[in-house]
């Protein structure tokens, strides 16, 4: 039964240190501002899954909050390489962390499993690819009726699942739309989950078929206007592909990449995305 | 530039770009793919349905987006469905006919390396990973693969199989299970290549204009063959030029956003 | 790539005595219009592949016209028994059938798992179930993680699917709202398919995330206008509730079941189901 | 109705509908259950949640729907889903609190029949089928049955095992790795019934007002165990007759439909 929280007292209640955490949002609707939180709490150890680790892992892993990442595609979309996450591969800094490495297709439909309560997902994949001898929990089945040998890769049930979407009602009920993702498959795969929205409204005004969560399925709602800053919200604010770029360049070094998040993240406030979209801005 | 109006990427751009027609459905990756496959549904092929991975199904972009989501990729789709369903029903359920891939490392038989430099436990170079390429490489119906030649990019042994080309060639696609075709065309901006018949090793069919065969073998580390009947490769016509320019023009404008300085600006 | 045909013209060319064909439509959106045409046209030993059988198996049943059945429910929904498939199975009037019988799960699990193209589905099901004895096709995996036993079925890969649909493009892009139900992955899961449809229309107007076969999923598209009835299609006409309570008194007797067919299906045309839906009409 | 100013399936209904809460999530299946979910709603429980196995989620008709997919079900519903994904995401992934079950035969371990009367090969009389109730009665956390009392419904040994109650009694769910709790409640036309906690064995808990033991076991094929502590039903409230009785009659108005003779017209 979803809670609406200030985003300060949802993480706290709702994240722990140890805690596996599914951040997801597939270029939309990345939950930023939550990462931000989670940050400036200090909320450590985390074993973080996201098919796309994205800047918010370059940064809770440069701040050496993760001891193991699940994820499938480690890049700066469009940009290159993820210099914090790089960092802490090759070099330890600032500290080592374990990898669990899939494919796209393995992390969906891991996800989708973990969404309908297998312990298991099925896919005809991994074929003749490296991944599968240095990720032991890639396996395989043998399908009873063709004989054919298919992967199988253990079901996403993270503790929670962390997203943001479009708008959420008076209820609590929650709706994601344009480029989907795998977000409702991680809020249903997850124990708990923390869902950030860009208004409450009063009717959703959804589409028969639209992407809804309902709001017993979501453990609590907190307001966070422009909470998807840089990626982008649909019909709300677009991409903000330059910070995409320019990331490259502070998460290049070190000290810069501290002091940035000195001031950028640790000490500032959830308020600052509704400023950060400002002039990004899209009609609806 | 010197006597030839066009850059080499533009080259390979286009040379892409005309390998693709109306009836296919491609499943395009970020960068030199993307663009090629938007220059082909600028040009000779209008109705070719373009897939990208974050779910966007038949997207007709003014601009080229920067990431494989951008909004813009949903605002001019057909319809956009969810990453899981975009991976079971449209890629492993058979439906795409040319999976469009780049490379950071590619060996003679066009297996492909983006995972790593190095050891994967103790990477010199930790790359971002497969992303969908494994599965793109193979559930597509044929794979494409673009991508600038380089001694470090054309290697003898990949560090990494992350997507499985014809492996050691030959049949031993078929001999693992897989019963797509795998990599048919590498187009460079040198040259176009195909595999061999049977033994699948990568062959330079076509030199773009004023390339060399020194030139090849100058960017791979392995010995290059060359088809027989070497060709090559129409230079980019003035329209084709023309629409890759102006898509490039437009998305620069598109990419460069907003002017005013925020907090939390990172540049 | 889609074309547009007649529908006598889809049905000849595209359904061959003999085949297996999935006509589907969860309550909404039933191709009652292709099943007539099919009766019409008298193709027969068809395995007839159908989650919720309805009136249009009892209609094809009772006309000799169906081999094999694979179904979940052979129920007239709210009302009781298909008397037809009653006869046939209990009588083996006019024929004998052979029946391959599931649960609605194992049936929606097998069209996605042919839509995805895989040989089976797997699911937690059919515990403590009776069909798992009578059904040689349920069987089972191991989990490689859990060592949980779960059901496995082959997927469903009919030859032709069979739906209505509301509305397609002049591409033939087409458009499915409201009742959704295995509709997509059955056309999806399918050698070929037909496709009925309310209209043709310049723009579908869907919604982003709407439920839309692309045209190239497609092999036939033919305007049926009323051709759900007495199922409905959302926004354009009611569900015919009187009708499916009177079924159960025609299809109840012998002579008079063949007689309505003769009148109502042999005699008649595609035309019919316009002027059948007059009435019912709903607002768009 | 002499005394009593309510029928045996009003109370039925009534009682059914009060084993509901708010905070349910209730799969519904047609006939009784839907009258019992829905007077639910319209009573003490407006927030309950009402999915029906076409694919509505959160769904609340004005009049019940003959089928389980009628339009109104989805015009009214929070949100509706395929129908793999309505079985895989929310009744395979525990999310039902309650799935309501009728039943053709019952046995009393609560083992439910609707597949065939006679041999499954050669039947007397072929039924329906399971549709979802094999994965409903094992994947819901917990089962409700309504269905009215008749010996040839409540049958010492059922034909086929079409959904899994408590088996053989006892522990025999867990026995065979059901982790759910399966059937807890049963309401009839006269009785309310429970498990026993140990044998599981259908146990009478309360008399509908006017009921005597000897109604009960007149009605049902076994001898039957009645608690030691019988309690009376509650008659229906004045409500509670009102809110079921107003929407049956939107329900009969509903279902008239159209009333023009038409060419195809099968009444």
């Amino acid at each position: 039964m979803a809670k609406f929280l200030e985003l300060k007292d949802a993480v706290s209640s709702i994240i722990s240190s140890g805690d596996s955490v599914a951040f997801e949002g597939f270029t939309h609707l990345i939950p930023h501002a939550v990462a931000h939180e989670v940050i400036r709490q200090g909320i450590d150890e985390l074993t973080v899954i996201r098919m796309t680790p994205d800047l918010i892992y370059d940064q809770l892993v440069g701040m050496g909050l993760v001891k193991k990442m699940i994820f499938s595609y480690a890049g700066n979309p469009g940009v290159g390489l993820l210099r914090r996450v790089r960092d802490a591969v090759e070099n330890s800094w600032p500290r080592s962390i374990e990898l669990e490495e899939h494919s796209h297709a393995a992390m969906a439909n891991a996800y989708e499993a973990g969404a309908a309560g297998l312990p298991l997902a099925v896919m005809r994949g991994y074929m003749g690819a490296g991944l599968k001898d240095v990720n032991p929990n890639i396996k395989s089945i043998t399908c009873p009726f063709s004989g054919e040998e298919l992967a199988a890769v253990p079901a996403l049930r993270p503790d929670v699942a962390v997203i943001h979407a479009l708008k959420a009602d008076r209820k609590g009920n929650v709706l994601i739309e344009g480029i989907v993702g795998v977000q409702k498959e991680a809020v249903l795969a997850a124990k708990r989950s923390i869902v950030t929205v860009e208004e409450i409204v009063d009717d959703l005004e959804a589409h028969p078929n639209a992407c809804v969560l309902p709001h017993w399925t979501v453990t609590a709602i907190c307001v966070v206007k422009g909470g998807a800053h840089p990626s982008y919200a649909q019909g709300y604010y677009g991409r903000d592909n330059n910070y995409y770029i320019a990331w490259d360049k502070v998460a290049a070094d070190r000290d810069r990449f501290q002091s940035w998040m000195q001031e950028n993240v640790v000490a500032a406030s959830t308020n600052v995305f509704s400023e950060r979209v400002e002039g990004l801005e899209v009609n609806q | 530039m010197s006597t030839l109006d066009f850059t080499p990427d533009e080259m390979m751009t286009i040379a892409a770009s005309r390998a693709l027609g109306n009836d296919d459905v491609c499943f395009v990756g970020i960068g030199a793919p993307s663009a090629a496959c938007n220059v082909a549904r600028l040009t000779h092929a209008p109705d070719i349905t373009l897939i990208y991975e974050s779910g966007t199904i038949g997207t007709a972009p003014e601009a080229l987006p920067l990431s494989i989501g951008d909004g813009e990729l949903c605002d001019t789709a057909l319809t956009t469905v969810s990453v899981p369903e975009m991976f079971r029903y449209w890629l492993q359920g058979g439906r795409i006919s040319i999976g469009f891939l780049g490379a950071a490392q590619l060996d003679r038989f066009a297996n492909i390396n983006t995972t790593v430099i190095g050891d994967y436990d103790a990477p010199k170079t930790r790359l971002p990973g497969g992303g969908g390429a494994p599965e793109i490489a193979s559930s597509s119906q044929e794979v494409y693969i673009t991508m600038k030649q380089s001694k470090r990019g054309f290697v003898d042994k990949i560090d990494f199989f992350t997507s499985f080309g014809h492996g050691e060639g030959g049949d031993h696609r078929q001999r693992i299970g897989i019963k797509t075709k795998g990599p048919t065309l590498l187009i460079t901006d040198l040259a176009i290549w195909k595999p061999d018949p049977e033994t699948k090793e990568l062959t330079v069919v076509s030199l773009h204009p004023g390339v060399t065969k020194d030139d090849i073998q100058a960017t791979v580390g392995w010995t290059v063959k060359f088809a027989d009947k070497l060709e090559e490769t129409p230079a980019p016509t003035a329209d084709e030029l023309k629409v890759l320019r102006d898509l490039k023009e437009r998305t620069r404008i598109a990419h460069e956003g907003r002017k005013v300085e925020r907090k939390g600006e990172v540049a």
